[in-house]
């Protein structure tokens, strides 16, 4: 099934963006990388630090994976636009995916400034991928604002709660035209085709590959899953019943 | 002149540029992952080259990171 | 990761098994099973019909399947022994999948007639399959009693209704050392991920694919969702969290 | 004789055998994929060649389909 | 227990307030509010209806309730900052249960609307009780701008579906240090029990009572649910395990 | 609403049944019996203590409550049926709460032994109330032998996990005809109430009380919860829908 | 004179003040439940009784209902 | 004689009799709440009274005691 992922005005074949961070090494962060088949990958922008070997930077150019730079760190609408500035700068790429916290226990998105920070953002030309909670009419906001694509959280970044409300992900889903991306909360496989099979675009995830006890397998594992996922979205599943309902028909057996 | 950089006090010669300080931490103007803040302001990466500094600057040089 | 799932002495490279109930046609069969990457395929034996056209056995047969015959439709050991003894002379094996169910609304296993029907074919020489409840002490019994695998059902045949009760799932995985295969109620792909990841060895499904929209599709979803979920088992997942876990770090911050 | 097939009368010749009554449903004793049971008892496969029919055996001959 | 529920300085001693939508007649809803107990009943303004008989607001009297009147069917901070002074006007109080949506087909609350009414209706001397999403920030964001309570919904008004994320109800609830109170979703009493259980500190309920079938009963199974979910919350339930934990001793046991 | 218990011939008020296993005094669990408003306690029969100050039994007779021994310990149907016996002598009641337990690690009963002894008592004329599985099948093969009622487990026993599969707990109650007893894994207040929402008849707890922080407050909670739970059983709940269903009409909005 | 109360036209006598119009659908000035808006404006209930009306004014008439 | 309760040995005089036991561990035969298994079978409780022991009995002496 060709089935092309479109970000941006770009077409990927693959539905899976990897973030770089918590990863031991960047050995292990590209053996994950190449393992999930990723063509996005997000990374920060942070202070030099002089006692740092190689770049994640390398590894993301060796595998000729896209930059998507983000806005992690940032409370206010003003200190995310500046990053995003510096990204632009640093990456030459207007791609930013946008994240504006409210707090540093939940890392959950501040509806207020992440506006803010979009609208500015928006004009100043940038595709914008904003990370945001899973309410529908925030969504909306942001599509409206023209965002290149929505991202919802699943559960909090890096907790591996899964999904907490899959029916705000598929009403989200429903209420917007632009593609929207899972992000943040996947712990494991099963989390990333729920994901898929409610109707997103593409999933975003960390930490559930990084932190993983085995990256590169679980890396492998997440690239199936958006696969599964996305294949049985589009099949049809069959509804949901209380009783069974034979595969075996009942007729001709035999009267032994 | 003392400028500071990403938070600490750093001593440049007397009119160095900006190209200057990131020679000195082996980058050039046209290294690819890195950023720069003047004051609080981006520098355009088309500024680089020619971006005086002055005493009393703060710089923030940032660079590609690992994130989420 | 060589991998290969090991059922009655033999060694299989899918974790996949595949019924064929309820597939709309014998083609419509033959591209699921051929999508899904199955090595091993459910039939049952019923009534000559004269009217129907080709068989079901050909198309297992060109695919080079093993053919699991089942007793679905039987109440009673008795009966299911018999079926059994039937389905040997058909198919010239010993390997039988044993359902010997309580009421035609649930199609829940009958654990008195199950354990004894498993005691006779083990006895027999039969491999048995043991299609069963989720209660962890039925299973050990099963496995104490010989079967070749413990197939617990995540929800009613065909309901779709996805694993209700994995913890149980997980508690009868650890609690017997044969093979434990979850057979019945997988709706779609993430619930078979979700078996692999309990520690389940091989997911039994018919129809959530012969009846999806498009069941070729979904077939290939599935084979994705069972190599995923079998990857996120052995990659070891990060914990569940209540709050979050930055992924990028706030070190190195810079001063805006 | 009349004998009952898969619960409805079928009349073969006298003498018929079980092998009679598979030619006449388009199998020989060596197909595979389907199964005999007679008076209740499965025939064995390797009997099915010698198995004779008497007046009123109710035999059940099941085949492969599709199933669960 | 002495325990009042304290809002906007005053004092009460239920924990559910009702809303009155949905009765299917005065006489079915002064039966509800008695068997709920309720000591507070939102109303609504509209046109006058010349063939209407009688008024809610005689029911609400007699009964000796405090009126907590809405802005249901404002979508913007203009209609329902309006709809508020209409309504301390008709009730001569300035509590105002505020309501701001987003659409009507989820009518879910829109954050950028209901927070500028917030302010303005704060400013304006309101009390207000500020229907919102379930999201931790934005709920902060509205006790910091001067609410009277946070009022987040478990899931879609009148959908019956329960509380859909019951993690962000509990940090939302650590999140603030005015009231919270679970507005809309609730379907049944194990649902409001649970919002108690979860630390809020009231449940604020109409179509599960008032279209149940049997509405006065539904009311007195919503008391004794809020009762009884408060009692549970500060009562410190026990962990939840995998495994069991005999609750009678193994010792002593006879050799029989 | 009149609406008495029948167990075993016997009319009940209160719809809980209490363990007493778990209290840390014999003050505190008269308090806990009392705040529940129970009327059937259940107590073990253990070696004589020497050391052991009080009786569990003075409590209960004080109380008035009725006793229902239990099997608790047993792993087979023979210990099980001798320790009704002793039960019968020492309490003198053929009421017994049978358990048959498959390991103690999950205190989970076993079906096959369960039967067995459930046969035996029932000829020697005990009323029994089984402690099973959530499977209905076991279910109606007690009810068939003719036990007084049937009590599943939602969880195991002293896991507070609550009911992990609802709609298990739900086909049982539709497939037998005596009284249904949620036994086991009751955590709190809410568990209690859906216990009775999904038709159970009663509910049985023990360390969810005794092992609270506040075991006499979570009694009056579970008090309060069983009633809720039955009464919103009753009385019909909304139906549960994806979307809203508003509760204020949009008829007579005013033109603002 | 023709006021619009609730979007529908109504006639009124020249001279005609806010107390005439709730007077004529049955409300006193004292009415509890009851809010008006004149042209888009919130009218306080101090200002009922002496409240003119002219020829084209808009009149919402709000009453409490059930709701939420 | 000796006998073992609940797993210990315990001396008693000769000819000594269930109730005997019953009285020395301060309980009666018409105590609410004991069971008694003797040598693995129940003791009815019509029985205690006229019970008697024998060297190497294997009494069990049951109390009733909090369970779930």
């Amino acid at each position: 099934m060709d089935d092309p992922l479109l970000l941006a005005g770009e077409t990927f074949s693959s539905r899976l963006i990897l973030g770089t961070g918590g990863a031991p090494s960047l050995d292990a962060l590209e053996a994950s990388l190449s393992a999930s088949g990723t063509e996005i990958v997000t990374v920060a922008l942070r202070r030099l630090d002089p006692t740092a070997r190689g770049s994640v930077l390398d590894v993301v150019d060796r595998l000729g994976c896209r930059v998507l730079p983000n806005t992690a760190g940032c409370f206010t609408a003003r200190d995310a636009v500046l990053t995003a500035h510096l990204a632009r700068e640093a990456f030459e790429t207007d791609w930013i995916k946008l994240e504006v916290i409210g707090d540093d226990r939940t890392l959950l998105p501040d509806a207020v400034e992440l506006l803010d920070a979009t609208e500015q953002l928006v004009d100043a030309g940038f595709q914008v991928f904003a990370y945001t909670t899973d309410d529908p009419i925030l969504g909306r906001r942001l599509a409206d604002a023209g965002v290149a694509a929505v991202m919802p959280l699943g559960s909090p970044i890096g907790s591996g709660a899964g999904i907490r409300n899959p029916y705000n992900i598929a009403i989200l889903r429903e209420s917007v035209a632009v593609p929207v991306v899972l992000d943040a909360g996947i712990g494991t496989a099963s989390d990333a085709a729920l994901a898929m099979e409610l109707g997103c675009d593409a999933v975003l995830l960390a930490s559930a590959v990084t932190r993983a006890q085995v990256p590169a397998r679980m890396a492998e594992a997440m690239r199936k899953a958006v696969e599964a996922g996305r294949l049985a979205h589009s099949a049809g599943r069959i509804p949901r019943r209380l009783y069974a309902e034979a595969s075996t028909s009942f007729a001709g057996l035999p009267a032994l | 002149m003392i400028v500071t950089l990403n938070g600490s006090p750093e001593e440049l010669p007397d009119g160095a540029q900006l190209s200057d300080l990131l020679a000195v931490h082996g980058h050039t103007t046209a290294a690819r992952g890195i950023a720069i803040a003047l004051n609080g302001a981006v520098v355009r990466r088309a500024d680089w080259a020619a971006q005086a500094l002055d005493d009393g600057d703060a710089v923030e040089l940032l660079v590609a990171v690992q994130g989420g």
